[in-house]
């Protein structure tokens, strides 16, 4: 085992695949050369040549599209957007074509797309969004958020051997900021598995990406207070692991639901939705959310840090359910 | 203003035993051109006796075109044809009674009852179902295309679109990415001068789609969409040039849509005059007359073939109907593919 | 007052706009000499003249594109998709550039967007969604979905002069169905009022569009059994009548959100969490939501009826409520 | 290939003259040019200095065709600058405190900090502020062409895009709309050769981006955007042939971008000659020594000219340093748009 950062387990994770299966090749603007905006398929073109690591046009449909067609012929592309705010642009292609074509016509599409996202440093409105929601309400997509080096290893791997769309966010504000332990070898973590990151009695607190550590943070000063609580990390929202969810909001009966996206229709509804009506026996106390106000990301730092949930509203949020 | 190379027409049969067709080939492309239009017609019908759920498309005027490129396409290769290109399903091989269940939305139809018209392909036969959304079947093309082009494969990618949806960013995006690396493409335009009610002049300001070519560093050309053997050389031209590594060439086939958009549509908005100067060169008509008079085609094999496609689309329609609507209980199967779903030849 | 059909009252909205205030135009494929795929547009080139009424190139981003230039210059842009569905080809313009546009910038976008929605006539995969849920997550844009014909022209001239980007659904299948009486003379809705559309004690449903009507056949059965279901008609998705929706919720302390989209992170999602957070103590039963399944809208009829909801189905839920 | 038609440089002050610039407008223009290049160094010492978040952004090597252009742009006329642009903000009278606030992500910066970097603009002055997503503001600078058409304003759009974005298909949807309605458009690209690290043989297959205009029916024209006589002349040309109803121009402006993409990236991928290269000719200093040689500039103007410039940058970096960082209650106002907004001179 070797302690890597988040974003080098992500390229690690894609070489060791690269190296394993060579119909794997990556596609996006800039990740030859230059090795990727943020450096991920450093050296991959070195290694993996010209046509198996392919500078791409600014053309975000045309390099999904093409995975697409490729994957169908075949192959195991793996898409990169700049950022993952430029997603829009392939927005058409994603859920008119790779979302439906297996359903409709019994043709599997299995692409990987890289979307570094996230906010945390000033990007501003249009390099800091978090999409996932987006792509979450669309049937035949996989959703895939990372929180660690280990599990962005792994489920990076899982996301490209798997056989449909999948669409694995990678936060940019853990890059850099997250060290662990990764597995030198191949291995994979399958779709739709939570991970109790912390177990807990008192309070479940079910989230994603870099609010799992923004969670933890605050469920450290909870124990102060003698709360425990205990936090699920989806791993995927798409598939979300609705078992792990609710055998939690039955073991705590509060349960508080936090994300970084906008708050109105995001992701965190649905696990809201659904942890109220199939657990609703079992709940003292009304399922919260803490997400991001509805509004676009904004640039300067005090807006942006009151625009993202930090750990004392996530600590404020739990004393009310601790005290509900 | 730049103009693509507007195609000769084929004179005689010894030019086409260069492109590469002998005589048996030709009635086999006569026939399929009729069975084409059968399929069609039959389609109406069926849609008349209210046996087609939704609209219903056909591509009458556009049979030499859709049949002359898929003859001309080699057996590895593969294209994503649209719903004017019934021709290229029928040239490569899928089952008439399938199509007939597709209309239908049977349960052996290729998407079983999950979508309709022409929303279909076999993907063994190298075709890629279309969406409706046009023209976005032409990136996924590409990416067939730069597949073919990192295996150092001899295949190549055909991709079909409208003259109408040559507007959208789609087409630009898929000829930029495969001019820039010449990728074993070629695209075809089925100009057939309407967009639903919208003519030409609305979509693009260039004389011919295939005037565009050039401004993605590819070749265009231009070739009469109702003379299936001109389609069939350029076609066949453009597939060995990608083949051999000459990168894309953008065929445009112009032809009249010689009914409405769809089966609701009269097209009062095309002038009647030009309906009746396009009647005139009815494509399978104008190749009848040119196999009788190049290729001496008998009364006897004239009446074998009508047999043969009358006997093949009655025996699609019995079959077609036999099959089952689907049953509502597998409406939620397979909206994600499992592992085994990739245990196809490509996916080796 | 005269009795016009849904898609009459949208002409007749459309319409009466379009001759009182000369900055509304009209553009979308077909519009002009074809008078829309739908008809709404009839005769409208004839009378406003061809740069009124302007057939454009296949090509959504340019339309909803261009709306937005000449919205900030002054105008009132109509933009008409021929199918909702289609509207996955402006979506990177709507999301990137309209609905953010007057947070960043100060610049409102005050364009109206018109989308056939919906199935119910085997339009299959491309030609039948409802694509409301995605968009009313974005910050910036409103999503208006009226139910009748009355609704349907006071909306509309509503969504015209409002000073935002308005997605406009009508639903297709309410088109040539559904009658009302509609005010000859202009009048306006306002955008986040819902309409009771049927009073009730004893179960609530939050619903919108089409399925008002599904919900009305329910709850007369419903009656016979002595249970008396009140429906709310949110009318437009964003902004949502909160409000409306707790007050109903409070007072019948049961609640089925019902709508056409699919279930998984569909907007149904965000109503039912908001209610089972807001009214935790006023409710008596779990919130139930009933929507499509999770899958794209299938073509042929018994999948399309099983995909739908259909009246049985809501009444089934009701029941369940009632019994709870 | 068709290849579009190259501007020849400008020579005499007499040939300026009938462009319609007398000796003070280009001495403005200098001073303009000078103030770009000015607020942008200031921007990379702010940015050293920490007190710029994010990212930093210039258009060093892009002073001349950004003046150039704006030069040339009537009071009515709008236009949708990029991040290469600063000089129409520039020319157009953004005030350079503001910019500097901008930057820094203050209040009185145009977006009030919620957006960065020269993601603004002055709706007052005829601009419309950028979105990153590139190039997304074509479709919208078409749409005001198109409403100057509808009202038969005598007014012209002008959209700026990158060699890179030209590959996207918002550039082709707009273009393609713009040609077919003759609207009274410029669209112009900074064709600075490089889209990040990617050369542009790997984002077009055509010479220039403006061999393409005539795939959409309208002139390309390329000219060296160092010189921004023959920019502004160009220009000129161009926007008046709109405002005459003589339909679209493109303009490609073919400068080297004389910096990283962005402040992080040192542009190890640019060979080390073709920097240098370009260096000798910085539009800046060409313009100077034009203006010596052609306009005897005197050391007196000239030093007028830094000096006020130096000013200005001083008193706006200490007025923009002010200016408070917003304040977070501000966080959720103006999602949507009030009434009121409309209460602009466009709105009437
Ligand atoms: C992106 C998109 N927008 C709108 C439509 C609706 N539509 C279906 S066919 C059609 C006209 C297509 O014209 P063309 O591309 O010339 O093909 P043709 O039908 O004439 O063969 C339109 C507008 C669509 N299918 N896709
Ligand atoms: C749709 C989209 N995809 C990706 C990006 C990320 N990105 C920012 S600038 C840039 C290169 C742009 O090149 P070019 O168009 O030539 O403009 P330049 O920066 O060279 O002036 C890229 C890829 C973007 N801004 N928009
Ligand atoms: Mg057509
Ligand atoms: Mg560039």
């Amino acid at each position: 085992m070797a302690e890597l950062t988040y974003l080098q387990a992500i390229s690690d994770g894609l070489r060791t695949e690269m190296r394993r299966d060579k119909r794997v090749f990556v596609i996006g603007e800039d990740v030859g050369v230059y090795g990727g905006a943020f450096k991920v398929t450093l050296g991959f073109q070195e290694e993996f040549g010209h046509w198996r690591v392919l500078d791409a046009p600014l053309a975000e449909t045309a390099i999904v599209g093409a995975c697409t067609g490729a994957a169908i012929m075949g192959m195991r592309p793996v898409a990169e957007m700049q950022f993952a705010d430029f997603i829009s642009c392939a927005w058409d292609h994603l859920v008119t074509v790779a979302a439906k074509q297996r359903y409709r016509a019994g043709t599997p599409v299995p692409i990987t797309v890289r979307l570094p996202s996230g906010g945390g440093f000033s990007g501003g409105p249009f390099h800091s969004q978090n999409p996932e929601s987006s792509f979450a309400h669309i049937p035949g997509l996989k959703c895939v958020c990372p929180a660690t080096p280990e599990d962005a290893k792994g489920l990076l791997i899982s996301a490209i051997e798997d056989p449909n769309p999948v669409l694995y966010f990678e936060h940019k504000h853990l890059y850099r900021r997250i060290k662990g332990e990764v597995p030198e070898e191949r291995y994979t973590i399958p779709l739709g598995k939570a991970r109790t990151h912390r177990e807990g009695d008192d309070i479940s607190v079910i989230t994603w990406g870099a609010m799992v550590h923004t969670a933890d943070e605050a469920a450290q000063q909870l124990d102060a207070d003698g709360v425990s609580v205990e936090i699920i990390d989806l791993r995927t929202v798409m598939p979300w692991d609705k078992a792990a969810v609710l055998g939690s909001a039955r073991k705590t009966s509060k349960v508080l639901v936090l994300h970084e996206d906008t708050r109105t229709g995001g992701f965190g509804a649905e696990i809201a939705a659904t942890v109220a009506e199939e657990a609703f026996e079992d709940l003292d106390g009304p399922v919260k959310r803490i997400a991001a106000p509805d509004t676009p990301v904004p640039f300067s730092p005090p807006l942006e840090k009151a625009f993202i949930p930090q750990v004392d509203g996530v600590v404020a949020g739990l004393r009310e359910l601790a005290e509900y | 203003m730049a103009v693509a190379r507007e195609a000769e027409p084929v004179g005689s049969l010894s030019e086409v035993r260069e492109a590469g067709l002998d005589r048996e080939d030709l009635l086999g492309v006569y026939r399929n051109m009729v069975l084409t239009r059968g399929i069609e017609e039959r389609g109406h019908i069926l849609y008349r006796q209210g046996k087609i759920p939704g609209s219903f498309y056909t591509g009458r005027g556009n049979e030499a075109a859709s049949v002359g490129i898929a003859t001309a396409m080699g057996a590895d290769d593969v294209g994503t044809p649209l719903h004017r290109d019934m021709g290229v399903h029928i040239v490569k091989g899928v089952e008439p009674w399938r199509i007939f269940a597709q209309y239908m939305g049977r349960a052996d139809g290729p998407t079983k009852g999950r979508d309709g018209n022409v929303h279909m392909a076999d993907s063994k036969l190298g075709l890629i179902a279309m969406v409706s959304h046009l023209p976005a079947m032409l990136p996924v093309a590409v990416g067939c295309a730069l597949a073919f082009r990192i295996r150092e494969e001899k295949r190549v990618a055909v991709g079909w679109f409208g003259e109408g949806a040559s507007a959208r960013g789609d087409c630009h995006e898929a000829m930029t990415l495969a001019g820039v690396r010449k990728l074993p493409m070629v695209f075809v335009c089925d100009n057939n001068q309407w967009a639903y009610s919208t003519p030409s002049h609305l979509e693009f300001a260039t004389e011919h789609v295939a005037d565009r070519a050039e401004a993605y560093g590819f070749e265009g050309i231009v070739v009469d969409g109702t003379d299936v053997l001109a389609v069939y050389r350029e076609a066949r031209r453009a597939i060995e040039k990608a083949r051999s590594g000459g990168g894309p060439t953008l065929i445009e086939s112009v032809t009249l849509r010689m009914e409405g958009h769809a089966v609701h549509d009269d097209a009062f908005y095309v002038p009647k005059e030009m309906m009746e100067r396009w009647a005139e060169s009815d494509p399978i008509e104008s190749f009848r007359t040119w196999l009788r008079t190049n290729a001496d085609m008998t009364d006897a094999e004239e009446e074998e073939i009508t047999g043969e496609v009358k006997r093949t689309l009655n025996e699609a329609l019995r079959r077609a109907d036999e099959s089952p609507l689907p049953d509502a209980s597998s409406l939620t199967e397979g909206v994600y593919a499992s592992p085994e779903d990739l245990d196809t030849p490509h996916h080796k």
